[in-house]
C-alpha cells in the first residue's frame, strides 16, 4: 500500500522531532503498543498487540532510520513479523518544516504486507493503513501538541512502488495496518 | 485454531460473568466470522462466550410501529419472518441476501452489528431505517452505534440484546455483490418513514456504514430516483480493492441508490 | 477435556472434544464419518454442510460442543435400509456429481431446502446454492436433480 | 443401442458410494499410528534463506521430526521435474533449474514449502511450525513477465540467464512474412489469458506409509496418474525402487490437470514415513492449496491475420509470452509450446502460420496444464482475431469463418502447424449451432434488451483441440519423457463377472462406467457384472493416467484391445468346447456359434472351462481367461466444436448477465451422452469463469492476493442459465471406438464465445475476465471516445 500525507501540529518543529524521537510517546501513540525500546540513536524495537474485531495478533517490530537530519527529517525502513499471520514491512520519509509556530509533518509511506494478511485480507488494506494513520496522528497530536491540532487525514495517492524508508510511527502505522487487515476479512 | 475454554451461557448475566472472569474473553454470536478467523490462527482468546444458548437474545416481536429482534436471532430467522417480511419486506429481503443458507442459518444480527465489518449489510439496516440498539446496560441510535471500521459505540463489557426498527412508509435495499465472496461492494438502503428520509450506504465506506445527507436532502421533498440525479459521493473516502476501486464505488452508490429508491415505490 | 452429547443420524453418540473442535471434525475423526468433507477454510464452499437441529449448517463453522445436546445428520443417515433417498436417487437418475466431493453437501443442503419449498423454480434452486461450490458439474445437473426431487417427494 | 452398452446414457456405477458418504478419498483413510506432517510455507516471494533453526521447533510437544531441506538432500532425495524437453529456436534444450524437495538456499514464490513438521496431531505440528525460525534475505520480487525479461531483473536461477525458460518457434517464417506482405488487410489483436487457479473441491492430500518388514512404501495421493508418480517419485526422487513403492490414488475430488503433477508436499510426506517408521499423512488446507497448486494459463500475446480482399485468410503471425512462474513441473514446457502452438491455425485453411513463444520465470506458483491445457489459449488467440477480422472488414462473424473453413473432404488436413487433424465437419456445426441459438433471431433480441436499457451481444467461437495425448512416437519426437500409450487389463472370472483394470485414473469422469459399458458391450456379459479398478499400481498393470481428454481414446482403446484379445482366446476354448475349428466359429454379444449351427457356447461357459481346465488342450492353449493390452494409437484426435453465447449488458453497473450458451460439439463417438453432456457442462462453467469471474492476482511483491475463495470468484449455480449441448460426431479413424474425447472441450471453446458476446454488446476490446468494473470502465472509454 501507498500513502502520503501532511500534518499540521501544534508544536514547535524541534518537540515534534523531538516527540518522534521518543520511545515513550511513540508508545503512547500507537495504539495497542505494550513495548517500545530504543536500541541505539537510529534502531529502535516494538511490541504491538492490536484487537480488532475479531481479529487479535501480536506483532514485534524493528526500526531503522536513515538520512537522519535534525530537525527536517529522516527516512525509516523497518519489518514485523506477526507470527501465522504474516509480516509487515515498509519504509517512509518523513519531513517536518516550521508553520509559524506549528509544524508540518509530511510522510511518503511505502508499506508491504506477506503471508496470510496479503492472502486473505487484500480487501480492506488501503482502508485499513488509512484508518492506523489516523488513529496514530489522532493520538501523537494529542500527546504533542495542544488540543485541535489533527488538521488533515492522510490520503492515498499512487507513489512509486519502491519508496523508501518510515517514520517510526509512520512505519509502526504500516505495521499496525497490516494487522488491522486481518478483521476485515470476515463479516456476517 | 489455538484452543479455548468454551463457555455456553444460559442468561446474559452469565455471559457477563464468563466474560469478565476470562483473561482475553471473545464473546461469540452465530460465530460465522469469529470461527473462520480462529481457524487463520488470527487471534486466540482464551475464552470464547457463546451467546448462542441464551434465549432473551431470540425471537422477533412486532410492536406496532416497530419491530423489535432479538441480537440471537438468526439471518434466516428474520428473512422469514412474517412479521418482519409485511412490514418491513426490505428487511427480510436484506437479512435474505447476507452470505448463503448456511450462513444465515447460524449467522446473527447482534453478531453482525457487533462486529461492524464495512462491507456487512446489516449495518445499512439499522442505519438506514434509523434503528435502535439495545444492550444489557442502554439504547443506543444507530446513528451513534457505528463509530468506524469494526468498531462501535459498544463497551468491552457491553452485550447487545436486541434491535428496534421503526415500520417505515417505504423502504429497499440495494445491494452489487462482490461475486467470491457475496459481501457488498455496495449496499444502499433507502427509506422514508418515522426516522424521516434515509440512506444508508454499506460496503463503499472506509470507515463503515455511512449516511449521505445530500441525497437524504434531495428525497425530502420528493422520494423518487429522478431526485438522485447527479447527485454523488466523493471516491476519496471509499474503499479500494481488487474488486472495485473507489471511483467504481462512488458510482454504484449512486446506483444503487437509484434503484433502491425506485423499488422502494 | 470437555465432552459433548448429541444424536447424529438417530443415534446418540458422547465424545471428548477440545474446545476447539469443529463440529466436522467430531464427525470425521470420532465418528469416522468421512461423508462430510472440508474443502475450503473460509467458509464458503459448503462441501460440509450437515443438518444442525433440521437446518443446514456448515459444519467446518460450527464447534463441536456448539451442538451439545442437539439431532444432527449428515450424508450417512440419508438412504434408510440401503434405499437412495429421493434426492439421492435424482442426483443419480440426472447426473449430478462427477468427482463427487462436493455432494454430500450439496445433497444436504438441497434436503434444507425441499423442506422449505416444496417446489422451487431453476432460479430458487440455483440461488439456495450460493453456498455450495462445485467445480465439476457445471450445476446443470444437480439444478435438475433437485427440480426433480422435489417433484418426487411431493408425490 | 443395448441399453447397458455404448452409446447408452447409463447411470454410473460410482454414484451409489458418492451419495451415501461412502465414497473414500484420501483425507478419509487413516492409517494405524499415523502423525500428521504440516509444512511451513514462505510468506515471502523472493528471499534468500540463510538459515533454518528447527531447534525449538523439535522440542514442541507431539513433535515426532521437523525437516528441511538438508535433511532430504542427505538421503539423495529430489525434487519436481520436467517431463517435457523443448527444443529452442537456437537449437539448445529449454533451461530446466534443478529444484529441490524443500526450498534449500532459495525461495522463488510465496507458498513455498521451506520445512515439514511431523507430530502426533496436526494441530501440534501447527503450533511447532510457528517456533521455526527461517532467516530470510528478502529481495524485491519479479512477477509480470515482461518485467521479467527485462536486464535489469533479478535473477532466478543461477542457471538461467534472464529468466528465459525457451524461445521457441513454430510454423514457416518466411512464408508468413510472404503473406503479410501482399495482404489486402492485417488486423492486430493484443491479448491477455488470465492466470487461473484450479480449485479441484478436493485439496491435494497424501498418506506415506513404510513396511520395514518388507521394505516397501506406499503412498495415497490425490494423483490423476499413479503410476507417472511412482515411476517419477522411483527414477527422480529416489524414493524407488520402483517395484517395493506402491501408489494408490483412491477417490479423488477433481483434478483438471493440478493433480498430474508429483509436488514436493507428496514427495517430503513419503519420505518422512520413511524416515520416521510410522505413517505420516499431510492434506493441504484451501489457504496452501491456492499458493502451491500449479496454476494455469497466463499468456501475453500479440497475434496478426492477414487477409485478401474477399476475407480469405493468408497468413497469421503469433508472438506469445507464458508464465512458467518458479520452476518447470511436468508438462509446464510441454503446454505453451506444442500443445498451444499446434492449434494456432484453428479450424480455418490459413496458408500459412508462423508463431513464436518465450516462457519466463517469475516469483509466482509453478503454472502447469490446467483444463485445456494450452488449447484454450490458442482457440482465444485465434476466435478473438477473426472475429476481430470480421468487425474490420465488416463481414458477419460466422460467414468470414464459414469462408476459412477447411472443407470436410479435405481430411485428414496437415495444418501448417505440425498437425495432421484426423476429421471434422466445421460447417455442420456452425450451421447447427445458428439453428439452436437462433442466430436470425438476435437482432430483434438485441432490439428487446435495448428497450430495457440493456446491452445484447451474441459471441462464436469454432475451435479445434489436439488431445487424446497419446501416439508416442510423437510425443518422444518432440521431447516428452514418457510413452503415451495405455493399458488395460481384463479378467473374466470363473464364475462370469468381469473385474477390469485400467491404467487411466477417474476423478470424476466415470471410468467406471464408461469402461463397463465397453467391456459389457464387447464381452456380452451384463453391465452390472462388470467391476473396473484403477489407481493402484499394485492391482494395475501400468497407466498414463488421465489427462488431455485421454482416457476415452486411448484408455477405452486398450479396453477395446484387451476385449478383443478376450475374445480370440476364448475362441480358442470355446473351439475345444464345441469340438469345432475356431476359424468356423462366430463370434457375437458373449456367444460363439458354430457357424451354420444352433451349437453355441457362451464366454462365461468358457471361462469356467479355462480355469477349470479338467479336460483341456494345454498344448494348444493356456488355462485362464486374463488379457492385457497396450494401446497406443496413430495420433492425437480433433475435437472440434461451435458454441455460441449470448449475453446482456447492465451498462450502469457493468454486470454481464448470461443469457444462453450453447455447443454443438464434435467428440467422435459418444459412449455415455449423459456423462458427455455432463463433462461439456463443466467445461463451460470453467471456460465462463475464466471469461467472467476467475482471476489469479499477485500483487508486485509476489504476494497472492486473491489467496482465497472471498477474493478468487468460483462460478455458483446462480451465475449460470441452463445450457445446451448436441453432438453433430465425426468418429475418430484411428482408435477402435471413434471416440475424440471430451473431458477438455468445453473449457477451450466456451471462454472465447464469451468474451466475444461481452465486445459485440459493449462494442470494444476488454480483458479476461470481464469483470463489472472492467466492463463499466470500457463503457466509459467508449462513450468519451465518441464525444
Amino acid at each position: 500500500m501507498e500513502m502520503s500525507g501532511q500534518h499540521r501540529i501544534r508544536a514547535s518543529r524541534q518537540a515534534v522531532w523531538e516527540a518522534l524521537n521518543d520511545p515513550e510517546i511513540l508508545k503512547q501513540s500507537i495504539p495497542g503498543c505494550e513495548e517500545i525500546e530504543k536500541i541505539s540513536d537510529t534502531s529502535l524495537t516494538a511490541k504491538v498487540k492490536l484487537k480488532i474485531g475479531p481479529v487479535s495478533a501480536k506483532f514485534a517490530g524493528a526500526v531503522e532510520l536513515s538520512d537522519l537530519d535534525p530537525p527536517n527529517g529522516y527516512t525509516i525502513a523497518g519489518e514485523g513479523k506477526g507470527g501465522a499471520a504474516g509480516f509487515a514491512k515498509g519504509g517512509a520519509k518523513v519531513t517536518l518544516e516550521e508553520d509559524g509556530a506549528a509544524t508540518i509533518l509530511r510522510y511518503e509511506v511505502n508499506a508491504k504486507v506477506g503471508g496470510k494478511l496479503a492472502q486473505i485480507g487484500s480487501r480492506l488494506v488501503d482502508s485499513t493503513a488509512k484508518k492506523m494513520a489516523e488513529d496514530f496522528f489522532g493520538r501523537f497530536s494529542e500527546v504533542v501538541g495542544t488540543p485541535e491540532d489533527m488538521e488533515t487525514a492522510p490520503e492515498a495517492v499512487a507513489a512509486p512502488p519502491e519508496a523508501q524508508g518510515l517514520s517510526p510511527l509512520v512505519w509502526i502505522v504500516g505495521l499496525i495496518a497490516v494487522v488491522g487487515v486481518l478483521l476485515l476479512i470476515f463479516a456476517f | 485454531m489455538y484452543d479455548f475454554n468454551y463457555h455456553r451461557p444460559k442468561s446474559i448475566d452469565e455471559a457477563l460473568s464468563a466474560l469478565t472472569s476470562a483473561s482475553d474473553g471473545k464473546l461469540m454470536g452465530g460465530g460465522q466470522t469469529l470461527l473462520p478467523t480462529l481457524k487463520m490462527r488470527l487471534a486466540s482468546p482464551s475464552d470464547v462466550v457463546d451467546l448462542g444458548a441464551i434465549s432473551d437474545l431470540k425471537g422477533i416481536s412486532d410492536q406496532g410501529g416497530a419491530i423489535v429482534i432479538g441480537a440471537g436471532t438468526t439471518h434466516a430467522e428474520v428473512a422469514s419472518n412474517a412479521a418482519v417480511k409485511s412490514k418491513i419486506p426490505a428487511l427480510a429481503a436484506l437479512a435474505d441476501g447476507i452470505g448463503d443458507p448456511q450462513v444465515r442459518n447460524r449467522g446473527t444480527l447482534g453478531g453482525s452489528i457487533a462486529n461492524n465489518d464495512p462491507a456487512a449489510d446489516y449495518p445499512a439496516a439499522l442505519l438506514g431505517l434509523g434503528a435502535s440498539v439495545k444492550t444489557n446496560k442502554r439504547d443506543i441510535a444507530a446513528d451513534d452505534f457505528f463509530t468506524g471500521m469494526f468498531e462501535t459505540a459498544l463497551a468491552d463489557d457491553e452485550i447487545v440484546v436486541s434491535v428496534s426498527f421503526p415500520v417505515p412508509e417505504k423502504a429497499s435495499y440495494a445491494k452489487f455483490p462482490n461475486p467470491a465472496s457475496r459481501y457488498a461492494v455496495v449496499g444502499v438502503l433507502a427509506s422514508k418513514g418515522p426516522a424521516g428520509v434515509r440512506v444508508a450506504v454499506t460496503g463503499a465506506g472506509q470507515g463503515g456504514v455511512f449516511r449521505v445527507a445530500a441525497m437524504e436532502s434531495a428525497l425530502d421533498g420528493n422520494f423518487s430516483a429522478e431526485a438522485l440525479a447527479g447527485i454523488s459521493v466523493p471516491s476519496g473516502d471509499l474503499n479500494a480493492d481488487i474488486h472495485a476501486s473507489a471511483e467504481y464505488r462512488a458510482h454504484l452508490v449512486g446506483v444503487m441508490a437509484k434503484r433502491a429508491v425506485e423499488a422502494a415505490g | 477435556m470437555p465432552s459433548v452429547s448429541m444424536t447424529v443420524n438417530g443415534k446418540a453418540v458422547t465424545g471428548e472434544v477440545e474446545g476447539r473442535t469443529l463440529l466436522v471434525e467430531f464427525l470425521r475423526q470420532n465418528l469416522n464419518l468421512t461423508g462430510t468433507h472440508v474443502g475450503c477454510d473460509t467458509s464458503q464452499c459448503g462441501a460440509c454442510v450437515v443438518h444442525v437441529n433440521g437446518k443446514s449448517v456448515k459444519s467446518c463453522t460450527t464447534l463441536a460442543l456448539q451442538a451439545e445436546g442437539a439431532e444432527v445428520s449428515t450424508i450417512e443417515g440419508m438412504a434408510t435400509n440401503g434405499d437412495l433417498h429421493p434426492i439421492q436417487a435424482a442426483f443419480k437418475e440426472h447426473h449430478g456429481l462427477q468427482c463427487g466431493f462436493c455432494t454430500p453437501g450439496m445433497v444436504m443442503s438441497a434436503a434444507d431446502l425441499l423442506q422449505q419449498n416444496q417446489d422451487p423454480s431453476e432460479t430458487e434452486v440455483r440461488e439456495w446454492l450460493e453456498g455450495n461450490i462445485c467445480r465439476c458439474t457445471g450445476y446443470q445437473n444437480i439444478v435438475k436433480a433437485i427440480q426433480a426431487a422435489s417433484q418426487e417427494m411431493k408425490g | 443401442m443395448a441399453e447397458s452398452g455404448i452409446g447408452a446414457s447409463v447411470r454410473r456405477k460410482e454414484d451409489n458410494r458418492f451419495l451415501t458418504g461412502k465414497g473414500r478419498y484420501t483425507d478419509d483413510i487413516n492409517r494405524h499410528g499415523q502423525a500428521y506432517a504440516y509444512f511451513l510455507l514462505s510468506p515471502h516471494a523472493r528471499a534468500k534463506i540463510n538459515g533454518i533453526d528447527t531447534s525449538a521447533a523439535k522440542q514442541a510437544p507431539g513433535v515426532v521430526g521437523v525437516f528441511t531441506a538438508a535433511d532430504l538432500a542427505a538421503d539423495g532425495v529430489g525434487g519436481p521435474i520436467c517431463g517435457w524437453v523443448v527444443t529452442q529456436k537456437n537449437g539448445e534444450p529449454h533451461k530446466s533449474p534443478a529444484v529441490s524437495a524443500l526450498a534449500s538456499d532459495r525461495i522463488n514464490f510465496a507458498g513455498e514449502q521451506v520445512a515439514v513438521v511431523v507430530a502426533e496431531t496436526l494441530t501440534q505440528a501447527k503450533d511447532a511450525a510457528e517456533l521455526i525460525e527461517v532467516d530470510y534475505d528478502v529481495q524485491q520480487a519479479v512477477t509480470k513477465m515482461k518485467d521479467s525479461l527485462s536486464s535489469s531483473a533479478p535473477q532466478l536461477h543461477d542457471d538461467v540467464p534472464g529468466n528465459l525458460c525457451f524461445d521457441w518457434e513454430i510454423g514457416d517464417k518466411a512464408a508468413t512474412d510472404a503473406a503479410f506482405a501482399n495482404a489486402h488487410h492485417v488486423t492486430k489483436i493484443d491479448i491477455l489469458n488470465n492466470r487461473l487457479i484450479p480449485n479441484a473441491m478436493e485439496t491435494r492430500a497424501a498418506i506415506g506409509d513404510y513396511d520395514s518388514g518388507t521394505e516397501t512404501m506406499t503412498l495415497y495421493t490425490t494423483s490423476q496418474n499413479p503410476h507417472v508418480a511412482r515411476l517419477v517419485l522411483a527414477a527422480f526422487m529416489g524414493l524407488g525402487p520402483e517395484n517395493k513403492l506402491r501408489v494408490v490414488a483412491p477417490d479423488v475430488g477433481g483434478g483438471f490437470g493440478s493433480k498430474i503433477y508429483v509436488y514436493r508436499d507428496e514427495i517430503v510426506t513419503l519420505w518422512a514415513a520413511k524416515k520416521l517408521d510410522r505413517p505420516v499423512k499431510w492434506v493441504a488446507d484451501r489457504s496452501a492449496a491456492f499458493l502451491t497448486d500449479a496454476h494455469g494459463r497466463d499468456h501475453d500475446t500479440h497475434a496478426e491475420l492477414a487477409v485478401d480482399k474477399d476475407g480469405t485468410f493468408l497468413g497469421l503471425r503469433v508472438s506469445t509470452l507464458a508464465n512458467v512462474g518458479a520452476h518447470n513441473q511436468i508438462f509446464s514446457t510441454a503446454t505453451p509450446s506444442y500443445l498451444y502452438g499446434c492449434l494456432l491455425a484453428g479450424q480455418y485453411k490459413t496458408p500459412a502460420v508462423y508463431g513464436e513463444v518465450k516462457t519466463v520465470f517469475t516469483n509466482t506458483a509453478p503454472v502447469d496444464a490446467y483444463r485445456g491445457a494450452g488449447r484454450p489459449e490458442a482457440t482465444f488467440v485465434v476466435e478473438r482475431l477473426v472475429d476481430k477480422t470480421a468487425r474490420e472488414l465488416g463481414m458477419d462473424a460466422t460467414d468470414l469463418r464459414r469462408k476459412n473453413f477447411i472443407p470436410k473432404d479435405q481430411f485428414p488436413y496437415q495444418s501448417p502447424c505440425l498437425v495432421q487433424y484426423d476429421s471434422g465437419d466445421f460447417n455442420l456445426l456452425l450451421d447447427r449451432a445458428k439453428e439452436v441459438i437462433d442466430y436470425d433471431g438476435f437482432a430483434a433480441r438485441r432490439q428487446e434488451s435495448a428497450a430495457r436499457g440493456k446491452l445484447r451481444g451474441l459471441g462464436l467461437s469454432c475451435w479445434i483441440e489436439a488431445c487424446g495425448l497419446a501416439p508416442s512416437a510423437v510425443v518422444g519426437a518432440l521431447g516428452g519423457g514418457v510413452g503415451q500409450w495405455e493399458s488395460a487389463n481384463i479378467k473374466f472370472n470363473p464364475t462370469g463377472s468381469v473385474t477390469v483394470f485400467t491404467g487411466s485414473h477417474s476423478h470424476g469422469q466415470g471410468h467406471e462406467t464408461v469402461y463397463a459399458q465397453i467391456v459389457s458391450d464387447q464381452l456380452g456379459v451384463p453391465f452390472d457384472s462388470v467391476e473396473v479398478v484403477h489407481g493402484d499400481t499394485a492391482v494395475v498393470p501400468f497407466g498414463m493416467g488421465t489427462y488431455g481428454s485421454r482416457s476415452g481414446p486411448v484408455g477405452g482403446g486398450a479396453i477395446y484391445k484387451a476385449a478383443q484379445k478376450i475374445i480370440e482366446k476364448g475362441r480358442k476354448v470355446a473351439a475345444h468346447l464345441l469340438e469345432a475349428s475356431a476359424e468356423d466359429l462366430e463370434y457375437a454379444d458373449g456367444t460363439y456359434t458354430v457357424a451354420g449351427t444352433d451349437r453355441t457356447k457362451t464366454l462365461a461357459e468358457v471361462a469356467f472351462a479355462a480355469y477349470v481346465p479338467h479336460n483341456y488342450p494345454l498344448d494348444e492353449v493356456e488355462p485362464g481367461l486374463d488379457e492385457t493390452a497396450f494401446f497406443d494409437p496413430a495420433n492425437f484426435t480433433f475435437p472440434s466444436g461451435a458454441y455460441f453465447a449470448e449475453v446482456e449488458v447492465d451498462p450502469d453497473t457493468g454486470h454481464v448477465t448470461i443469457m444462453n450458451m450453447i455447443g454443438i460439439d464434435d467428440v467422435g463417438t459418444v459412449m455415455n451422452p449423459m456423462i458427455v453432456h455432463g463433462q461439456l457442462h463443466g467445461g463451460f462453467a470453467q471456460g465462463i469463469g475464466q471469461a467472467l469471474y476467475e482471476q489469479c492476482v499477485y500483487d508486485e511483491n509476489g504476494q497472492l492476493i486473491t489467496g482465497s475463495l472471498m477474493d478468487y470468484c468460483m462460478p455458483r449455480a446462480d451465475n449460470f442459465p441452463m445450457f445446451t449441448t448436441e453432438e453433430t460426431n465425426q468418429p475418430c479413424p484411428h482408435n477402435p471406438l471413434g471416440v475424440k474425447g471430451c473431458g477438455e472441450a468445453g473449457a477451450i471453446g466456451s471462454p472465447v464465445a464469451m468474451l466475444n458476446a461481452v465486445v459485440d454488446a459493449i462494442g470494444t476490446d476488454i480483458d479476461m475476465p470481464a469483470t463489472p468494473e472492467k466492463v463499466w470502465r470500457a463503457l466509459q472509454s467508449r462513450a468519451q471516445a465518441a464525444e
